[in-house]
């Protein structure tokens, strides 16, 4: 039976086609964004209705649920794509649980973003051009997902690479979107040469790049049976090397640290493209990639500790510095940013599918909430500043019902979808094969203690409060108004005045706070529904575990690897609930009744929530807050991680070599005076050096 | 394989199909009245004969084994078919993207296509000459035709001024170039068994091989030779020329130029350091110092351009550095066994070929946009007349993205599948730290590209710019910039559609 | 300098008389001490000049006196195009050029550039010390015997030689046709008002 | 017989007196006829080298490269006199409007 897998790559490419080529199609502006609002969404839905028969036809059928099929119908998935010199390498599609898994995400979680950003988008004139590149990265990120071999899945993660680049400076009015998007770029580019150099020690030590092959060729079925091209024992320190390579590209791709500094400026893009890009699905592509290739991972322990380590220090810092954020899409992104590293620190212990549990689930509950951000963007007329929110809930029940439902399953409420995959993670965490359990497990407590935190105090922020703004007197925000750390992100206030004519204040007749319209918000339903019942159907029963096996490695360390969890399973439940719990309602308190500035000050008589009322000694509480928690929490993660550590070091270091660069750029071009006789000294000096260079060379060799 | 004389003609019957429709072009042109006045006679025969002789070169590229052609003054193979091929096809789009700017700029004459087809003949002797003083003909046939073209807009300053400079430097580096050959004709008797010298690269290879120890003349001889032929590659610190010539050249020359020029250079080099391999010791070391400052002198010195002409110079100075990676590969001298050694040769040579063409493509590319965005009179110079131009012209801002992508090396485009084989030939061969290096200097380069960009897609067009509207497009230009980036896609995702040229060029003997 | 010319005319007078030469054994290193010596000084007037008309003037001696140097290398026909094409056609054209262009009397003196200078000559210094410390002096003897080089330079062997299709030379040669073609084609182009 | 090393050594000391002239002087014509003076250093080095080998290679050369002094002789006064046309000068030095 011939396989449709290909169905799911090509049909994105088609909707670009299509998207790409609608000037030419349709001469009048509302025709052609018609046309491409319908086929946008529905070639992307189309593929994952693809997937799903794929899925239940092809792979669940087949033996050990691997096959490879043809990436062009009618080839054989064995056919030399390249066989130039030496180097080979095949075309196909691998369809295995992982890939499927992927497949499913991306389109469908894509796809409810897709018709999101119909609504999102429609007023912009540059619609065609959006889902242009919109439909161009799901194709890429099928690529990635689903490609046989390690060159695929390159040309899908550099594709996915420059599809972001051109979201994140769609908006352009503001000369600092472009600056994110060159330095998103630019700093995937340092991860992509860690791939790419892994991926020529792979070829060098097995002599492919397919992930599995006839008779066992593959990468992986080497590595499982740990030999190397020639049939010798794989050399520990050679994999240890391949996977640190390979991690370094993960690492960019995926904002760990030090590669994060992107990820946050990368907010300057649309919502949607937030949403799908920068939460659902190209930055877990570090963790895919990790779990492709878990049956190199599990060789080399020291790579491993090393994923470990730094997905435990960006999901922690990360955290902190969503805790004072006051810009509602930068929270969502640092929160982004730990999530990530909560998906590393589970493949640093060895449980692979814990963390592609936490990427489905996240991608369910963090397209929710972006999404979510976006309508209350929307419904605000581009502000983003949460200071100047409040009291939303009565304005736009529906939206705030939707972020409640994706704020209590990122914070790990019990039973919600956030809440099983966290669990996992930090069970495995506790059993740390490394013998760092303690630690790992109390870092990952805190930092969910701090996501449940700071998640609602932006619910709080955002919904509760008395509104902090006038309602009726809106008008597109400028970003002025931000800290001044921040004021590179305002991408989405700039939306509705500029180039774009998004001119929310003429078409809605003075800018009321309005419910999005039926287009953003069922997408926004689907996905609460999703983030509900995802964690609950998948994870105690297991099927998730079973589904994924046949895709994943187990790390076998013999006695290393028999190390009991630090709680039983139900003893860590009630912890993760608790934890949960705690952080919410710490924020509940904390921000309950904020009025005016949503920021705790000294008025704290003014407080009249009764909970917060009934804690007797408030006073001290809130010194103790304010002075702790505030003032060097706070400031901690401000001033040190934040400014220091990121800005200056981090960031300092990406702009530091790009000014570096331009200065020598400066200084050396003055060389080039434009005179005949300056060139042609330098052709002299350059014939000297050569003579003299050669026959010092001569010298040195005739001795 | 010694070919008879008229073996010899047959197996160079590309070259001489370039030849002699440069001369059915100039006597058309001086003699014909109608053929003169209907301007799109001499484009239109022109790009004609260049496609009879790809047509030529791509028939004769599988039959060519090492041929040795007019008593060894050429070397037929079939590297030098793949590069006719290659130059064929640079010449074409040139021609193609010539016709409308001349027209434009009142420059439109028949000797034009006169010059462009002589100097390909020229780049296409240089890759198969195997007589040094043959090569040194061949340099001289594609400079002088250059020199005319680059001063073709004889009225502007900056074109006479670029025919000038390159001229005097051209000529300059040719003096080196003869005298290397004069000190390698020496320094070759000790190595050549009876005392006598030869500057036939193929002797010379075989005698390095069987007894690889040169003389300081020879040495000498190699060090001159190299600097004339890096000279015409423009690489560090013989590339202060390209940026001056590239901008004041007329757009349509600095694409041939770019590209042509450089081909040709590319191929001798390989041919001269073929050759040289049983003497790699004494060159490597300088090769690789050579491909270093290359590809950090051109980036880093690309980074703060404002024109749009002198980033392509740059830029195409740091290519050139990248293919002296791969001339550094050719040696495998880091590889273990001789096995091996052999393996990064072909992946070395197949890898350069592959670059090669691909440069070619997305040079002419690159420059054809600025071609086409040109309007009457008036050159995009500048990063200001790119501002805005997805919006008034979408087609020719995407065709530059791709222009622009590939020539970062990302995929899925050409430029990245030419960076990838450079890439795993130098692993090959055991160089491992001129990889990183090659990909740490494409991470500069990424930014002066995505500048470009950046202009093109994230701003808004400028008033005072030079092209505000849509161009009025000649078929020409149009049908080869959608040629060039349909191929730097094409080949981008499907390289294997390539592997025979590339297989060819690997025959290349390993002395 | 009046010396050396003198000198160079003796030398020009002797040079046409090879059995002389082959008389004297030391007469012949005599005579290329007098020839290099006039080349280089007339080389390096070309340098110094100011009037550019000087300089090609000197450039002239210094191609007859390199001509006179290939008769004694025994490159007859070689010397003998030496003197027609370089000293005769290209100096002319030279001259007419900067006849034509009025340039026989400079503005100002030169040149100004103190640090190109230094750095140029530092350069050619060790260009020149690089060259010749061992690659130049690469051959400190002769082989070959008079009786092998006597034929060497008659216009039969060169003709011979060049239009064998069993030498290397005849393509060349047929490609040399084309770069004429090109110079031809690019003079025109170049020089005429309008095309 | 005069030694081949004598010819050699005489051929280095003129091409770098032609290409310190290309770097001092600053009339065109000047550097281009300092530019031919390597160009004859060059040929002396083949013909003393071919009688060293008693080879007729070394005057082959010496006439490939006379034609092609003559070509770039011909196109290079060429562009000197167009570009005296337009600028009523030649001083290289003037010829700066590009740089860096």
């Amino acid at each position: 039976m011939p396989s449709y897998a290909w169905l799911i790559v090509w049909l994105p490419l088609l909707g670009f086609l299509h998207n790409a080529f609608a000037g030419y199609l349709y001469k009048d502006l509302a025709a052609r964004k018609k046309a491409v609002s319908y086929i946008a969404p529905g070639v992307v839905l189309a593929a994952f209705v693809v997937t799903l028969a794929v899925l239940k036809n092809e792979v669940l059928t087949a033996a050990d649920h691997r096959v490879i099929v043809p990436l062009i119908p009618g080839l054989s998935p064995e056919t030399p794509w390249i066989n130039i010199a030496g180097f080979k390498a095949n075309f196909g599609l691998l369809l295995d649980p992982l890939s499927m898994l992927m497949a499913m995400v991306v389109t469908g979680i894509g796809g409810l973003i897709h018709i999101y950003a119909t609504g999102y988008m429609a007023e912009d004139r540059e619609q065609p051009r959006f889902f242009t590149y919109f439909n161009l990265f799901i194709f890429m990120m099928l690529l990635l997902v689903l490609g046989s071999n390690f060159l695929m899945m390159f040309v899908g993660w550099e594709g996915v690479g420059s599809c972001s680049y051109l979201l994140i400076s769609f908006w352009y009015t503001d000369e600092n979107n472009a600056k994110a998007g060159n330095k998103a770029f630019i700093v995937n580019r340092v991860g992509d040469l860690g791939f790419a150099l892994g991926m020529m020690a792979i070829w060098s030590v097995f002599g492919t790049l397919s992930y599995f092959g006839e008779k066992g060729t593959g990468v992986m079925q080497m590595a499982a049976r740990h030999v190397d091209l020639l049939g010798n024992p794989l050399n520990i320190g050679v994999v240890t090397l391949i996977c640190s390579l390979l991690f370094v590209g993960a690492m960019g791709k995926s904002a760990q640290i030090p590669l994060w500094v992107w990820l946050p400026d990368a907010m300057a893009g649309p919502t949607p493209v937030s949403a799908l890009i920068h939460a659902a699905t190209m930055v877990t592509a570090g963790v895919v990639m990790l779990t492709r290739c878990s049956w190199l991972f599990v060789q080399a322990p020291g790579a491993l500790q090393l994923v470990g380590w730094i997905g435990l220090a960006t999901a922690f810092v990360g955290a902190t510095i969503g805790l004072v954020q006051s810009d509602i899409k930068r929270v969502l992104a640092f929160s982004t940013v730990s999530q990530l590293g909560y998906m590393f620190l589970a493949c640093g212990v060895g449980n692979f599918t814990a963390g592609m549990f936490h990427v489905l689930t996240h991608a369910c509950f963090k397209a929710l909430l972006f999404l979510g951000s976006g309508a209350v963007i929307h419904s605000m007329h581009g502000e983003q500043d949460m200071r100047k929110m409040g009291g939303l809930k009565k304005l736009i029940p529906r939206t705030w019902f939707v972020m409640f439902i994706g704020t209590y399953a990122i914070a790990g409420f019990p039973f919600l979808s956030g809440f099983f995959s966290k669990d996992e993670i930090l069970g495995s965490a506790s059993a740390s094969p490394w013998g760092n359990g303690v630690l790992l497990y109390g870092v990952g407590l805190l930092t969910a203690f701090m996501t449940a935190f700071y998640m609602n105090r932006l619910m709080h922020k955002t919904f509760y409060t008395d509104a902090r703004f006038v309602d009726g007197e809106l008008h597109a925000h400028h970003h002025s108004n931000f800290d001044e750390h921040e004021d590179a992100h305002g991408a989405d206030a700039h939306a509705h005045e500029g180039a774009n004519d998004h001119g929310h204040g003429d078409a809605h007749g003075g800018g009321t706070v309005h419910e999005s319209p039926p287009s953003m918000m069922i997408p926004l339903y689907v996905l609460a529904v999703l983030s509900v019942l995802v964690g609950i159907v998948l994870g105690p029963t297991k099927i998730f575990e079973h589904f994924l096996e046949p895709s994943v490695a187990r790390l076998d360390l013999g006695p290393l690897a028999e190390v009991t969890p630090l709680v039983p399973e139900i003893v860590g439940w009630v912890i993760s609930g608790a934890i949960a719990i705690g952080g919410l309602t710490l924020a509940a308190m904390l921000y309950g009744s904020r009025k005016q500035t949503g920021e705790l000050t000294t008025e704290a008589s003014k407080v009249k929530n009764p909970l917060y009322a009934f804690l007797a000694n408030k006073w001290c509480f809130d010194l103790v807050y304010n002075k702790v928690f505030i003032t060097i929490g706070g400031k901690f993660a401000d001033r040190v991680l934040w400014k220091y550590v990121d800005v200056r070091l981090i960031d300092g270091a990406v702009n530091g070599v790009a000014n570096a660069v331009g200065k020598i750029s400066g200084t050396i071009r003055k060389v080039q005076t434009g005179y005949v006789r300056n060139y042609a000294l330098g052709i002299l000096f350059g014939v000297v050096a050569l003579l003299v260079g050669l026959l010092a060379q001569w010298t040195t060799l005739n001795r | 394989m010694i070919l008879s004389n008229g073996a010899s003609l047959a197996a160079i019957a590309p070259i001489l199909a370039v030849m002699i429709t440069g001369m059915i072009v100039l006597l058309g042109d001086s003699c014909l009245k109608l053929w003169r006045q209907a301007k799109w006679v001499s484009p239109t025969i022109s790009v004609l004969g260049l496609v009879v002789s790809a047509a030529l070169a791509c028939s004769l590229i599988g039959t060519s084994g090492q041929q040795l052609a007019f008593s060894g003054a050429l070397t037929a193979d079939a590297f030098s078919q793949a590069c006719n091929i290659i130059l064929a096809v640079i010449a074409a789009l040139a021609v193609m993207g010539s016709a409308t700017y001349l027209e434009n700029r009142g420059l439109q004459h028949g000797e034009y296509y006169v010059l462009v087809l002589f100097s390909t003949s020229g780049a296409m002797l240089m890759a198969a000459a195997s007589e040094l003083i043959v090569l040194f003909v061949a340099v001289e046939i594609l400079s002088v035709a250059l020199y005319v073209l680059a001063g073709y807009a004889r009225t502007e300053r900056k074109s006479e001024e670029a025919a000038l400079k390159y001229f005097l430097l051209g000529a300059f580096a040719g003096g080196f170039l003869l005298y290397g050959i004069a000190l390698i004709y020496g320094g070759s008797s000790s190595i050549v068994p009876g005392q006598v010298g030869t500057t036939n690269l193929r002797a010379l290879g075989i005698y390095l091989h069987q007894m690889p120890a040169p003389n300081q003349m020879f040495i000498a001889g190699t060090a001159l030779l190299m600097v004339g032929l890096a000279f015409k590659a423009a690489l560090v610190p013989f590339h202060m020329w390209t940026p001056d010539v590239y901008e004041g050249a007329p757009t349509s020359v600095t694409a041939f130029m770019a590209a042509a020029a450089k081909v040709g250079a590319f191929a001798a080099i390989l041919r001269v350091f073929n050759a040289f391999i049983p003497i790699s010791e004494y060159w490597l070391i300088i090769v690789q110092v050579l491909a270093v400052a290359t590809m950090f002198g051109g980036n880093i010195l690309a980074v703060v351009q404002d024109n749009v002409k002198r980033i392509l110079a740059y830029s195409s100075i740091a290519h050139a550095g990248y293919l002296m990676v791969g001339i550094s590969a050719l040696t495998g001298s880091g590889a273990a066994t001789d096995a091996l050694k052999a393996e990064a040769h072909s992946a070395a040579m197949g890898g350069i070929t592959f670059y090669l063409l691909a440069y070619g493509i997305m040079t002419m590319g690159a420059f054809g946009v600025l071609i086409w965005i040109s309007r009457r009179g008036r050159d995009v110079q500048t990063l200001n007349d790119l501002k805005g131009l997805v919006k008034t012209d979408p087609v020719a801002a995407y065709t530059m993205l791709i222009f622009m992508l590939s020539l970062g090396g990302i995929p899925p485009t050409m430029g990245f599948m030419g960076k990838w084989f450079l890439f795993y030939a130098t692993l090959q061969a055991g160089q491992l730290w001129l990889a990183v290096t090659l990909a740490l200097a494409s991470i500069i380069s990424i930014y002066y590209y995505l500048r470009v960009v950046w202009v093109m897609c994230f701003t808004e067009p400028d008033e005072n710019a030079v092209a505000p509207g849509r161009a009025v497009a000649s078929g020409g230009v149009v049908v080869s910039l959608i040629a060039s980036a349909a191929a730097t896609l094409l080949f981008g995702v499907a390289p294997g559609l390539l592997h025979s040229l590339m297989d060819a060029a690997s025959t290349v003997l390993r002395p | 300098m009046g010396n050396a010319l003198c000198r160079a005319a003796r030398g020009t007078c002797s040079a046409y008389i090879p059995g002389y030469l082959n008389a004297m054994p030391s007469a012949p290193i005599l005579v290329f001490f007098i020839l290099a010596a006039v080349a280089v000084i007339s080389a390096l007037m070309v340098v110094t000049n100011v009037n550019p008309v000087r300089s090609a003037l000197s450039l002239v001696v210094t191609f007859l006196s390199v001509a006179l140097l290939y008769i004694t290398l025994s490159a007859h026909f070689i010397a003998a195009v030496q003197i027609i094409v370089y000293a005769g056609a290209i100096m002319v054209l030279f001259l007419f050029v900067i006849m034509l262009l009025n340039l026989g009397a400079p503005a100002e003196a030169e040149p100004k550039n103190k640090a190109q200078s230094r750095a140029a000559l530092a350069l050619s210094a060790v260009f020149l010390t690089a060259l010749a410390l061992a690659p130049l002096v690469t051959f400190s003897t002769d082989a070959k015997s008079e009786a092998a080089i006597k034929n060497l330079g008659t216009v039969s062997t060169i003709g011979a030689s060049l239009y064998n299709p069993a030498l290397p030379w005849l393509f060349p040669f047929e490609a040399t046709s084309i770069l004429l073609l090109v110079a031809v084609v690019g003079a025109i182009v170049l020089a005429k008002r309008r095309i | 017989m005069v030694p081949t090393s004598y010819y050699m050594i005489l051929s280095g000391i003129l091409f770098t007196i032609g290409v310190l002239g290309v770097l001092v002087k600053r009339n065109p014509i000047v550097i281009f006829m300092c530019i031919e003076l390597m160009l004859n250093a060059a040929n002396i080095a083949f013909v003393a080298l071919g009688r060293h080998f008693a080879q007729v290679n070394g005057q082959m050369y010496v006439i490939f490269a006379l034609a092609v002094a003559a070509a770039e002789v011909s196109v290079g006064l060429g562009i000197i006199v167009s570009i005296f046309r337009t600028r009523e000068s030649i001083n290289v030095d003037e010829m700066n409007l590009m740089k860096f």
